[in-house]
């Protein structure tokens, strides 16, 4: 990608900086859709209908409901630390938007073609972390710093499992590059890593279980990772009014949203390149039948969003139907559960592979 | 090469405004803060010199873990809402001649020995060439590490557990 | 262990139980009215905003009375016998000019009670419920159907009545007492002659 | 300005090894002074680097900047213990009182 954009504009720092903001475009639509689709979803579950005033069946809402936050009045609680208020929302975007930088979206188009590329994304959700203890510490509000305190224990925690998932695969496949696990995952669905991946015989049968436990695992510590419900705690609307986020208001308020979205997309977006096929399409391409070069890297586009799309969708899915855990239940998921099914997964999924 | 000087002397910036705010700052979280910025750019360091799973290990732990480590323990020790940080320095003009005095003599070491210098590569990935070096030549001194991180935490734990007998 | 198996696996058992309800929910028509666009009935004795049939209004007072928040205002004047103000529907005969009949409904609580002491049944609970205003005095309603001239003409009309009423009074009690100090005179007079101009000065 | 090379990189180390040796010296909170040790294990971190990058040792710098890196998260786990104990202990973190080993 950025030879072509280095030959197309002559000019190498430009193309870095396009090929740097285009993931941000993908961003900015998806959140754009990615909240109406929550609302939409929410309130079929519930058999509401949602927002449906603007525009078709509401279609428009989230555009509005940008407009407004961009037009509010910018509030800096009294007792706030100003800086590291104004901070604390770029610091939580800065480290989402870093992790889009090596997940490939296509064949051609990847952020970073750095070979550790999914060691990357682990390390830099770190900011996030920074980013939210920030916000908490900063709005000088108690229950902003029990939502941060809360936010920073649970992702610390729950790297964990998520790390120790992420390292099964690793095994796996051999490498750290997340263009390289994409590729050996090439055309049909029977390629996919959850179904046993490229490898064959007997070997392939007995990953698949492990995969999916190992593919499960991912998800659940992903989901609390994101502060998704069940794992919702920082942001415990009940009890701690929204958590980090309550001094917040217009264009702060809506980075964090931002991020928040886009962070829900990224842990889909690497549950879809570690066990799904990353942008490949389970079916095979119309550009390799029709004989159009172009029309591929397109395809892998689409798969790639359908399959982030549909796992950000499952996330909505389960946010209306489990209820939020408690703080110890919290604990002895992460603790009594995850960690011991991942370490026995990844001694097991160990063996296999060395059969 | 000349977007490589403009990048290290931008990061050499970064890195060095932003110590001298953590040396210098008087609200503790804010020095925890800058010292974000300075893990940050000192990543940014090592993927100049080409150790890009050095840099990426110098944001997982020193930004994901021992920050938010150093966050927790400012949140624990200090009242948050009564400002009941401790503020004020001691003998700070003596230690910044001292200092002063030790980092000029440390630039005219730097400056003036005559390194034994290569021409630098820039491997692809140094992961697989760090692996073989690890588990081969460094084997002991891996599993040693091992088991000190496991000797820390234990050791951690335990010193500050709550001692609820003494109650 | 085989508890801590069983309970890894009714979690995730049960996961899926729940996401299956959830999925069902998701194709059900929605209950949700648009309420703006489509409207619920209102029952039939739903409370909501006052009418107040001012033709059947004989300015009774007994609803301002009843309110618990004071939020009806009624003036009236009395009419002039020879005023013509006709009857209510049910027959009850009018005698006062209502000139004033509000009602605040910035203050109003619908509570009703104004409705059943009322003897002609002229206020009554309507169904109209979306009458919000942006300025506060337009949720003061006036019932009243005289014109301000109109108002002013009957208070006028009242107390040129009652002046004249009074006069007519006075000079009624005025000739009252001298026919009684006349005849009080006469009587005097064939007792005493002394003292007839201080009785006329009391009267 | 010259072309980067080794010394920029030595010269960046020693700056930020010297400001964190001010804050060791100066600073009484005990978690500034952790910070100060982080900053100085930093600089160690970017000479050792350095001269793997620009010398003609291989990879062993790297290895070497890896332990500094492990030993710095094992310190900053029980530095962050031994500091919750002397809080719980005097109520303050100041290094400068802490002169008694026992009640």
């Amino acid at each position: 990608m950025y030879d072509l954009l280095t030959n197309l504009l002559g000019n190498q720092i430009v193309a870095y900086v396009i090929a740097a903001s285009l993931p941000l475009i993908f961003v900015l639509t998806f959140v754009l859709f990615a909240v109406l689709a929550e609302r939409k979803v929410s309130a079929h579950m519930q058999d509401r209908l949602g927002p449906m005033r603007v525009g078709w069946h509401g279609i428009i809402q989230t555009l509005a409901d940008m407009l407004k936050l961009l037009q509010k009045e910018d509030i800096v609680p009294e007792g706030a630390d100003r800086p590291l208020f104004n901070l604390a929302p770029l610091l939580t975007f800065l480290g989402t938007y870093a992790a889009f930088a090596a997940i490939p979206f296509a064949g051609i188009y990847v952020g970073s073609s750095t070979a550790i590329g999914i060691y990357y994304i682990t390390a830099v959700s770190g900011l996030v972390v920074a980013g939210l203890l920030l916000a908490g510490w900063a709005s000088d509000n108690k229950y902003s710093l029990y939502g941060a305190m809360r936010t920073a224990a649970q992702i610390v925690s729950y790297e964990i499992p998520t790390a120790i998932a992420i390292l099964t695969m690793v095994m796996v496949s051999g490498t750290l590059s997340l263009m390289k696990i994409s590729d050996m995952q090439t055309a049909h669905f029977w390629n996919w890593w959850i179904l046993g991946g490229p490898e064959t015989g007997i070997v392939k049968f007995l990953l698949i279980p492990f995969m999916i436990i190992t593919f499960l695992i991912y998800y659940i510590s992903s989901l609390a990772e994101v502060n998704r419900t069940p794992f919702d705690l920082p942001e415990a609307e009940s009890e701690l009014v929204s958590g980090y986020h309550t001094e917040y208001s217009g264009m702060k308020f809506a980075f964090f949203f931002l991020a928040e979205y886009a962070n829900m997309f990224a842990v889909s977006a690497i549950a879809v390149t570690l066990f799904l096929g990353g942008f490949h399409s389970p079916i095979g391409y119309l550009g390799h039948s029709l004989g159009i070069d172009w029309l591929i890297p397109v395809e892998q586009f689409f798969w790639f969003a359908f399959k982030g799309t549909a796992l950000v969708f499952v996330q909505m899915w389960l946010r209306w139907t489990l209820p939020r855990v408690r703080v110890d239940q919290l604990m002895v998921i992460c603790w009594k559960y995850l960690i011991p099914y991942a370490v026995v997964n990844l001694i097991i999924v160990g063996i296999i592979t060395l059969l | 090469m000349e977007l490589y000087d403009i990048i290290f002397y931008l990061i050499a910036l970064t890195v060095v405004v932003s110590a001298a705010i953590v040396v210098g700052s008087k609200n503790i979280v804010r020095a925890a803060y800058s010292l974000l910025f300075t893990f940050l750019g000192v990543a940014g360091i090592y993927i100049l010199l080409g150790a890009d799973f050095i840099g990426v290990t110098q944001l997982m732990v020193y930004v994901g873990g021992i920050l938010i480590l150093l966050l927790f323990g400012i949140m624990l020790t200090n009242k948050v809402y009564s400002v009941d940080i401790r503020r004020e320095n001691s003998y700070i003009i003596p230690s910044i001649v001292i200092v002063g005095i030790f980092a000029a003599f440390l630039i005219f070491v730097m400056t003036e020995t005559n390194w034994v210098t290569a021409d630098p590569t820039f491997p692809n990935t140094t992961v697989f060439e760090l692996g073989k070096t690890l588990l081969v030549h460094y084997s002991i001194i891996f599993e040693i590490l091992a088991i000190v991180l496991l000797i820390a935490l234990i050791g951690a734990a335990t010193l500050a557990r709550n001692d609820n007998k003494e109650r | 262990m085989k508890k801590y198996l069983k309970n890894t696996w009714d979690a995730l058992w049960t996961i899926f139980i729940g996401m299956k309800v959830t999925w069902k929910h998701l194709f059900i028509p929605s209950v949700t009215i648009q309420y703006p666009d489509e409207h619920r009935p209102i029952p039939d004795r739903a409370r909501n905003r006052l009418y107040v049939n001012i033709d059947d209004c004989i300015g009774c007072m007994q609803c301002q009375r009843a309110c618990p928040v004071d939020c009806i205002d009624i003036k009236t004047v009395k009419a002039l016998p020879t005023d013509e103000l006709g009857l209510t529907s049910k027959g009850t005969k009018k005698a006062l000019w209502v000139t004033q009949f509000n009602i605040d409904f910035a203050k109003c609580m619908y509570c009703q009670l104004c409705v059943f002491p009322c003897p002609t049944e002229c206020i009554t609970m309507t169904k109209v419920f979306e009458f919000s205003e942006y300025e506060r005095e337009k949720l003061l309603y006036n019932f009243s159907n005289l014109t301000l001239s109109e108002v002013k003409e009957k208070e006028e009309n009242y107390a040129k009545f009652m002046e004249k009423k009074a006069a007519e009074k006075a000079a009624a009690a005025k000739a009252k007492a001298a026919a009684e100090a006349k005849a009080k005179q006469e009587s005097e007079k064939k007792d005493n002659d002394n003292k007839p101009s201080s009785e006329e000065k009391d009267s | 300005m010259a072309h980067v090379g080794l010394t920029h990189f030595l010269i960046l180390s020693a700056i930020l090894f010297s400001l964190g040796i001010y804050a060791i010296v100066v600073r009484k909170n005990a978690i500034m002074v952790m910070m100060g040790i982080e900053l100085v294990l930093n600089s160690a971190n970017i000479n050792f680097i350095a001269f793997a990058h620009f010398g003609n040792y291989g990879i062993s710098g790297q290895i070497v900047s890896l332990v500094v890196i492990i030993l710095a998260a094992a310190e900053a786990a029980v530095a962050l213990a031994i500091v919750l104990n002397l809080f719980k202990t005097y109520s303050h973190i100041n290094v400068d009182e802490v002169n008694k080993l026992k009640e």
